[in-house]
């Protein structure tokens, strides 16, 4: 196997890997951004899976192609929802944040379950029938090399989560409401006596996280998975927190890191196949990306410092 | 009616606490109004009142004679009442323009546009004199430069009226006199102020009227002209006050604290300390004054064993204790009351019983073969407590629940309780009020008496002044000058600390 | 309808005997579209068979972790349950187990054995199913490359494995198999990364023995198939007929899939213990003559008729005697050689 | 005003209670009896001796990895690592337990040793890496939770045994197994740990509340430049705490290879035991007495809900959001402590 070919084996499927963890890192940069530490994102990305999943099989008759779109609209939306009882309890509750991301994540795998046997009398749904299919980007896959490695055989939902990334940037780092977020994060105090509503921004950024989370689950489901068990999102939201982590909060960061670990798990997965690599026992291939980030953080990336007010409850008066 | 702001009959409580019990403020155009109160008087409380940060329980606001209702930080600005918090209320990471903007942005096709920002921000900079660069971030400029930056953060709102809360605490007197400039200039520009301090000096100086405030009440307003410092400081505490220290010339002995050659890098590999000798007596309290961010706290640190110096060397009675760990020095015969009494100086969550042997509790008899001895520790805790007076409801309560005076008579009682060689005191008396300072210096002179070596560190030059038998000044992490305190004034020691002797020296 | 082939319903229609019989699963549901599944629609069809209803005469156990087969086995037994069935070779240790504390209850596992006088062990001959699909696979390719994508790197698997070769291979030598395994039976994107690149690499036909994990296969099949509906590309099933994973369209990507009658299994093993003749201790085997195992003849539009015709020779052979199919990677290579 | 203490025994309770009460209005709008279905939960965890054994199985490696999140807790650490570091525990207990054959009296110990050693390590290194280079421990132990999963079920297939996926059972001088306690209860598969598991949380509450050590770990644990300042070593206290909570996570993995399965499997996912002990910990407030009632509450909860399908119907999962609930109420608990004050208050 040549190269180039190899190339195009690895980069295809490793763009399809992080399609979901960059959506989920994105929501946990918001929401980490703004103060909220959220460990929840695995619930997130369930709730988002299920949602995903039982609203394609719905309406896959009714919507036609349009279906596994309007699936992950409808999965945002819900995640969305889902994720306001995290800020509740975060904002306005002043609950410990860890404490409450972990019930989200207990609560979303025991909702979606749960409902699942309810609607479906059984412990998995069936197949979706229109889930997401890979395509070709005109003109763009017709370059020599680059076409082939990039733009042949993608998901779209790659393009848009590389997209979002960049969109998640500007807004953070170019807009007025990045600016709010990010004071919100770092000095609540200070945005309060700035006129900036610290309850209203950290709950607009948990909830843009559930969407995120949402979107990244049902892209999970719909590009991957293809239905929802207990064992469709296995450990996801915490790659992608731990994506957040290792972009150091920065939404191209977390793309890089994102990026990073579906290129290391699929070069785990294809390797096996790579004459290169074919003698490698399998072990290794598997435990690499994740041997490679302890590395990465340990060698060059190093502390990392989180949003100042990241996990502290902000409490309006208080000195 | 020409007032500007009129507070009338403010109440406002906080859980078993009445902050402001019917205060009466009212502020006339293009005046300097003093706020004047002990810690504690409810002087920030009524400010934030006013700023829409809380809600009164009773009470009217009025400005320029109309009846309003001040819900939150933006109606506050919509009014153009602007306030320049006792705590910076800046984000570190981010730039002068940015955290001027925040909350008021100007946009450009739905984003940021931060150059315009920045022009405007230069501009109004210039033209009150302020010295601002607008592109600085803020975790690289100095504290008064910071403080400008929250003044021009209400001028940029267009404030008409200024609250500075406490704004020469952290200044140096030449940045004072700067300040004072600035105020001025700001009236001339139509601009009411309202200036909170309890530095009776400055408001004699600055001011045209004066509030007091006592433990929440409204004492009364006066003019300046009318007034003495003394009358001031008799309303303010209600009692008589003396202002000077007493006690009885120091008898230096022994050396205990030799520093030679002192090198010490920040986290940002940055010397901060270059060079520095410094010796300490026993029986004498050497003063260390300097502006903040010449070298004191990196200082304090390697002398205390929290940072390592690169080069130089500390002894203590003779023993070289250079670079050795915070337990070894500690062990030593060293005791330090931390600068930041919530970082360094005590353990919030933990009952004041085990902060009191937080140093010691691996000792007996608070522990034996490692395990503790809860009876001793808590025997000892209230041992302490008495002694100090330190208002607690019992040993077992956490720190936190403690007021900042009390938290810090505990630091102190389990200071001096080890019987140090030396003692090192940062900033010992930062927020508390005269009660508590009276209180703490008449200790830290007392250790002197019983053959300590004393180092205080301090921002305030008052307190230098009073308390030191000795100063010297640091400067650009050199000791620039030693002199007495009774050969120096506030204003020569404003110039060392500004470096006026270095420069000399490298002038000539 | 095998399952009337066996003669041993007939004396007991119609009457309810006291003899009950329930599963216990594995870690899956029911209704897992695999084996679990399978073994209770089996035992579904026992029940409707001796008028008997869930929890009335048969029912069954859901495992959601390793640590609940026990208990569920447990309970059963203790609910007098005569015949309990541990579905998949993961319940060995605990049917071995409660086997020996509960030497009254008969006990049967599928997919393995379990060495003791109260256990029947059903198994399946996967190597002689695998090697007609084999067989279907070699005739249906146009690149000479197969992909045989396994779950985990086992002996059971390696049974399937081996037989998918040899079937290949007996039909033509040249034609090659490129073999992957995913790790385990769950991972369904690795399947599909796994499955990605084996048609990239020019395979056209995929046989799966993952499990759930196969489902990748069929999802990056159906891809290729959405993407350019002209292109040859295949999956072949494992234990059911996966004949519905396969519709995309107009098209369907199943081949055929390698069917495994685990519900005729369990439902002819209780019709023993009802009738008295439980067969504990011995090993049962379900192979290609009753049809225990087989290929599925669904997708008649691919599954043209000159294969269907080389499948059923082959058929004809292994029930024979005449082709004895390799269960192991050794016995594979000497079968190969033979050739 | 209510004392601190009682709000601490107080909000746990309410909590349950309240999880209990929102899994009943969800039974109710489903179309389930919440009384048959809380029958049957009670009947499957304590009906008779034989799921009571099985109860206190679950809860015996409960108590350990509850114990372990806990303990990294009070000194301010997240181990969400005790997952890989059961594995780890798992994996080594079973390696000692099927290698050879010694007396009973050296080889179960040996064997519960090692793996508390494997666990040790497994925690060391993310505590080494927060300690100097300030590594953020939650990444790390996310990561060695992969590659505890991954080396684990390799070194099953290739070294433990002979590409089978899973190991010989582990000798009888090593099983922690009583066949006495398995009659007593029908044949569950309750084994000796639970003493352990009871005896590692008296050492955890002696390490914590009753040493120097356990000072310095709770200082360290609220405020890290206030335990520098008064001399204690920061860094050595981090990775102490990581080391002693795997060594917790690490017997946890002892108590399944030794005693509940006698062997180690290939795992397809994760064990799902060091994440139930983060709810274990939360509840248990992260002390060593919380835990223990914390992990009989778990124990029971997901043993008994093996018994809701067939008696009542009601699917396993809604046992997963009453405990998701208990822990989101238990989160809140600035909430309920402002309603009981509010209540106090309109009483007088
Ligand atoms: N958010 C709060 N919650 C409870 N009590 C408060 C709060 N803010 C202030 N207090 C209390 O109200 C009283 C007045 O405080 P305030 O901050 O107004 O005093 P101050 O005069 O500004 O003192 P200082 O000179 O220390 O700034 C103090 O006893 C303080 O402890
Ligand atoms: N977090 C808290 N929890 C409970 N009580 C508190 C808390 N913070 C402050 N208090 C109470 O509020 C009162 C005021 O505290 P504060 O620190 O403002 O005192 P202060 O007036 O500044 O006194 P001092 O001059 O001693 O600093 C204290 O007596 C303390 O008991
Ligand atoms: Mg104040
Ligand atoms: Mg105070």
């Amino acid at each position: 196997m040549g190269f180039v070919d190899l190339l195009q084996s690895i980069i295809p499927p490793a763009l399809f890997f992080s399609a979901p963890l960059i959506f989920t890192a994105l929501g946990g940069v918001f929401s980490e951004r703004s103060g909220v530490v959220n460990i929840g994102l695995e619930g997130l990305m369930v709730m988002g899976a299920f949602v995903g999943i039982v609203f394609n099989l719905a309406f896959a008759d009714v919507l036609g192609a349009w279906t596994p779109w309007v699936s992950i609209i409808a999965a945002m939306v819900v995640s969305a929802i889902f994720s306001i009882i995290h800020a509740v309890a975060s904002v306005s509750f002043r609950a410990d944040q860890v404490v409450s991301g972990v019930a989200i994540n207990f609560l979303a795998l025991g909702l979606g379950v749960f409902l699942t046997k309810q609607w479906y009398g059984k412990g998995q749904t069936d197949m979706v029938s229109r889930p997401f299919y890979t395509s070709d980007i005109p003109f763009l896959s017709d370059i020599p090399i680059i076409g082939d490695i990039f733009f042949k055989g993608i998901y779209v939902t790659s393009y848009v989560a590389i997209i979002l990334a960049l969109i998640v940037w500007i807004v953070l780092y170019k807009t007025s409401f990045g600016l709010r977020l990010r004071a919100v994060g770092e000095h609540p105090m200070a945005a309060d006596t700035n006129g900036i509503n610290v309850y209203k921004m950290r709950y607009i950024a948990v909830i843009l996280s559930g969407a995120l989370g949402g979107l990244g689950g049902s892209v999970y489901a719909l590009t991957i998975a293809l239905n929802f068990s207990h064992a469709t999102i296995v450990g996801q939201g915490f790659m992608a927190l731990a994506a957040v982590i290792f972009g150091k909060w920065h939404p191209l960061g977390a793309l890089g890191a994102a990026l990073f670990f579906g290129f290391a798990q699929s070069l785990s997965v294809i390797g096996g196949g790579v004459p290169l690599l074919a003698d490698v026992p399998q072990v290794y291939l598997l435990i690499a990306p994740y041997v490679l980030t302890i590395l990465a953080l340990a060698g060059f990336i190093g502390r990392a410092d989180a949003p100042r007010a990241n996990g502290v409850p902000y409490i309006k008066g208080n000195r | 009616m020409d007032y500007v702001i009129e507070m009338l009959n403010i109440r406002k409580e906080f859980p078993g606490i009445v902050a402001n019990d019917n205060i009466t403020v009212q502020l006339k155009k293009g005046e300097i109004h003093a706020l004047l109160g002990e810690n504690g008087a409810g002087k920030s409380t009524l400010m934030n009142v006013l700023f829409g940060l809380y809600q009164p329980e009773k009470g009217e606001i009025r400005v320029n004679g109309q009846k309003v209702n001040i819900t939150d930080p933006n109606a506050a600005n919509d009014l153009g009442i602007g306030m320049v918090h006792q705590h910076f209320m800046l984000v570190e990471p981010f730039t002068v323009t940015q955290n001027i903007i925040l909350g008021n942005e100007p946009t450009k096709f739905g984003g940021v546009n931060i150059k315009k920002a920045e022009k405007e921000i230069q501009e109004l900079s210039d033209r009150y004199g302020l010295r601002v660069d607008a592109t600085a971030k803020i975790s690289d400029i100095s504290v008064g430069m910071q403080q400008r930056v929250e003044i021009l953060k209400t001028l940029y709102r267009g404030a008409d009226v200024l609250i500075l809360d406490e704004p020469t605490a952290v200044l140096t007197p030449q940045e004072i006199s700067e300040l004072m400039e600035i105020m001025n200039s700001l009236i001339a520009e139509g601009k009411s102020i309202i200036l909170i301090t309890h530095k009776l000096k400055e408001i004699m100086q600055a001011c045209d009227r004066v509030t007091v405030i006592r433990k929440g009440k409204g004492i009364g307003t006066l003019n300046i002209p009318d007034t003495t410092v003394t009358e001031l400081a008799s309303l303010m505490v209600g009692r008589e006050v003396s202002f000077e220290t007493k006690k009885a010339p120091a008898e230096p002995k022994e050396t205990v604290l030799n520093i030679e050659n002192l090198f010490v890098r920040d986290t940002r590999k940055v010397d901060t300390v270059k060079g520095l000798n410094l010796d300490v007596r026993a029986g004498e309290i050497v003063g260390l004054a300097g502006i903040d961010g010449n070298g004191q706290t990196e200082l304090i640190e390697a002398i205390t064993g929290l940072t390592k110096s690169h080069s130089g060397s500390i002894k203590l009675k003779d023993k070289n204790i250079t670079n050795l760990s915070p337990r070894k020095v500690t062990e030593s015969g060293l005791a330090h009351i931390p600068q930041d009494r919530h970082k360094y100086g005590l353990v919030l969550d933990f009952p004041i019983g085990e902060n009191i042997v937080l140093q010691t509790y691996y000792q007996k008899p608070y522990s034996k073969n490692g395990v503790l001895n809860y009876k001793e520790i808590y025997e000892k805790a209230k041992a302490l407590i008495e002694e100090y007076d330190v208002r607690t409801p019992d040993v077992y309560t956490p720190a936190r629940a403690l007021s900042g005076g009390n938290q810090q008579k505990a630091i102190i009682s389990r200071e001096i309780d080890r019987s140090p060689d030396l003692l090192i005191a940062a900033q010992p008396t930062r927020g508390l009020d005269v009660g508590a300072i009276e209180f703490i210096h008449n200790k830290l002179i007392e250790e002197r008496d019983k053959g300590r070596a004393v180092l205080l560190m301090s921002f305030e030059l008052d307190e230098i002044l009073d308390v030191s038998d000795r100063i010297a000044v640091i400067f650009d992490g050199e000791i620039v000058a030693n002199v007495k305190p009774e050969d120096t004034n506030e204003q020569e020691l404003g110039l060392l600390m500004a470096g006026s002797n270095k420069e000399k020296a490298g002038a000539e | 309808a095998c399952g009337g082939g066996s003669d041993v319903d007939n004396g007991s229609e119609g009457d309810a005997p006291d003899y009950t019989a329930a599963i216990v699963t594995d870690e899956g549901g029911v209704d897992d579209k695999s084996f679990n599944q399978s073994a209770w629609e089996g035992l579904q069809a026992w029940g409707e068979e001796h008028d008997l209803s869930k929890g009335e005469g048969f029912d069954y156990a859901q495992s959601n972790d390793a640590s609940d087969y026990l208990p569920n086995l447990t309970s059963l037994v203790r609910d007098d349950y005569n015949l309990v069935f541990g579905i998949g070779f993961l319940l060995e240790d605990a049917v071995s187990d409660v086997a020996g504390q509960y030497p009254d209850t008969n006990f049967a596992i599928v997919d393995t054995v379990v060495d003791a006088p109260n256990v029947a062990s059903i198994t399946f001959a996967e190597h002689e199913g695998s090697f007609l699909v084999g067989v279907a696979a070699a005739m249906k390719t146009e690149s000479d490359q197969l992909g045989f994508v396994g779950g985990v790197d086992s002996d059971l698997i390696n049974k399937f494995e081996a037989g998918f070769v040899a079937g290949a291979k007996s039909v033509n030598p040249d034609i090659e198999v490129d073999i992957q395994y995913v790790g385990d039976f769950s991972s369904a994107d690795s399947g599909k990364l796994i499955a990605t690149r084996m048609y990239n690499d020019g395979a056209d036909v995929i046989y799966h023995a993952a499990g759930a994990a196969g489902n990748g296969v069929f999802a990056q099949a159906k891809d290729i198939k959405q993407n350019d509906p002209d292109r040859q590309v295949w999956v072949i099933g494992v234990d059911r007929d996966q004949y519905e994973e396969g519709e995309i369209g107009d098209h369907n990507v199943t081949l055929t899939s390698m069917v495994k009658r685990v519900d005729t299994s369990v439902q002819e093993v209780s019709n023993l213990g009802v009738n008295g003749e439980f067969p504990g201790g011995e090993i049962v085997e379900f192979g290609l003559a009753d049809e225990g195992v087989s290929a599925a003849k669904t997708n008649e539009e691919a599954l043209t008729d000159d294969i269907v015709t080389e499948i059923d020779n082959w058929k004809e052979q292994i029930i024979n005697g005449d082709v004895e199919v390799p269960q192991t990677r050794d016995e594979l290579e000497s079968f190969e050689s033979s050739l | 005003m209510t004392s601190n203490k009682a709000f601490n025994i107080l909000i746990p309770l309410i909590s349950v209670f309240l999880g209990l009460v929102a899994g009943a209005i969800i039974m109710l709008i489903f179309g389930y009896n919440p009384i048959h279905g809380y029958a049957a939960l009670w009947e499957g965890a304590f009906g008779d001796l034989y799921v009571f054994g099985e109860t206190v199985r679950q809860v015996t490696p409960y108590i350990l990895t509850g114990l372990a999140v806990a303990f990294a807790f009070r000194a301010g650490l997240f181990n969400i690592g005790a997952e890989g570091q059961v594995i780890i525990g798992w994996l080594a207990a079973v390696w000692i337990g099927t290698s050879f054959e010694a007396p009973m009296i050296i080889h179960l110990p040996l064997a519960i040793i090692v793996a508390a050693l494997a666990g040790a390590i497994w925690g060391f290194i993310p505590g080494l890496l927060k300690a100097r280079l300030g590594v953020h421990e939650v990444i790390v132990t996310i990561m060695l939770n992969y590659v505890a999963l991954y080396s684990a079920n390799s070194i099953v297939r290739n070294v433990l045994s002979d590409n089978e996926d899973k190991t010989e059972k582990v000798a009888a001088s090593a099983s922690l197994a009583s066949e006495w306690l398995q009659g007593l209860t029908y044949f569950s598969r309750m084994h000796y740990g639970i003493l352990i598991a009871l005896f590692a949380a008296v050492i955890m509450w002696f390490i914590i509340e009753r040493t120097a050590v356990g000072f310095e770990l709770r200082s360290v644990g609220f405020n890290k430049h206030a335990s520098k300042y008064s001399g204690m070593n920061v860094p050595k206290n981090i990775i102490l705490a990581m080391v002693i909570s795997g060594i917790f996570a690490g017997l946890a993995g002892s108590m399944e290879g030794l005693g509940t399965f006698g062997n180690l499997n290939v795992k397809s996912g994760f064990t799902n035991l060091g994440f139930d002990g983060i709810a274990v910990a939360l509840l248990g407030a992260n002390t060593a007495f919380g835990v223990v009632l914390a992990a009989i509450l778990f124990g029971a909860l997901k043993v008994g809900a093996l018994n809701m399908p067939t008696e009542a119907g009601v699917p396993t999962e809604l046992v997963d959001i009453i405990i998701a609930l208990i822990i989101f109420f238990v989160a809140s608990s600035y909430i309920i402590r402002w309603f009981i004050l509010r209540f106090k208050k309109e009483e007088k």
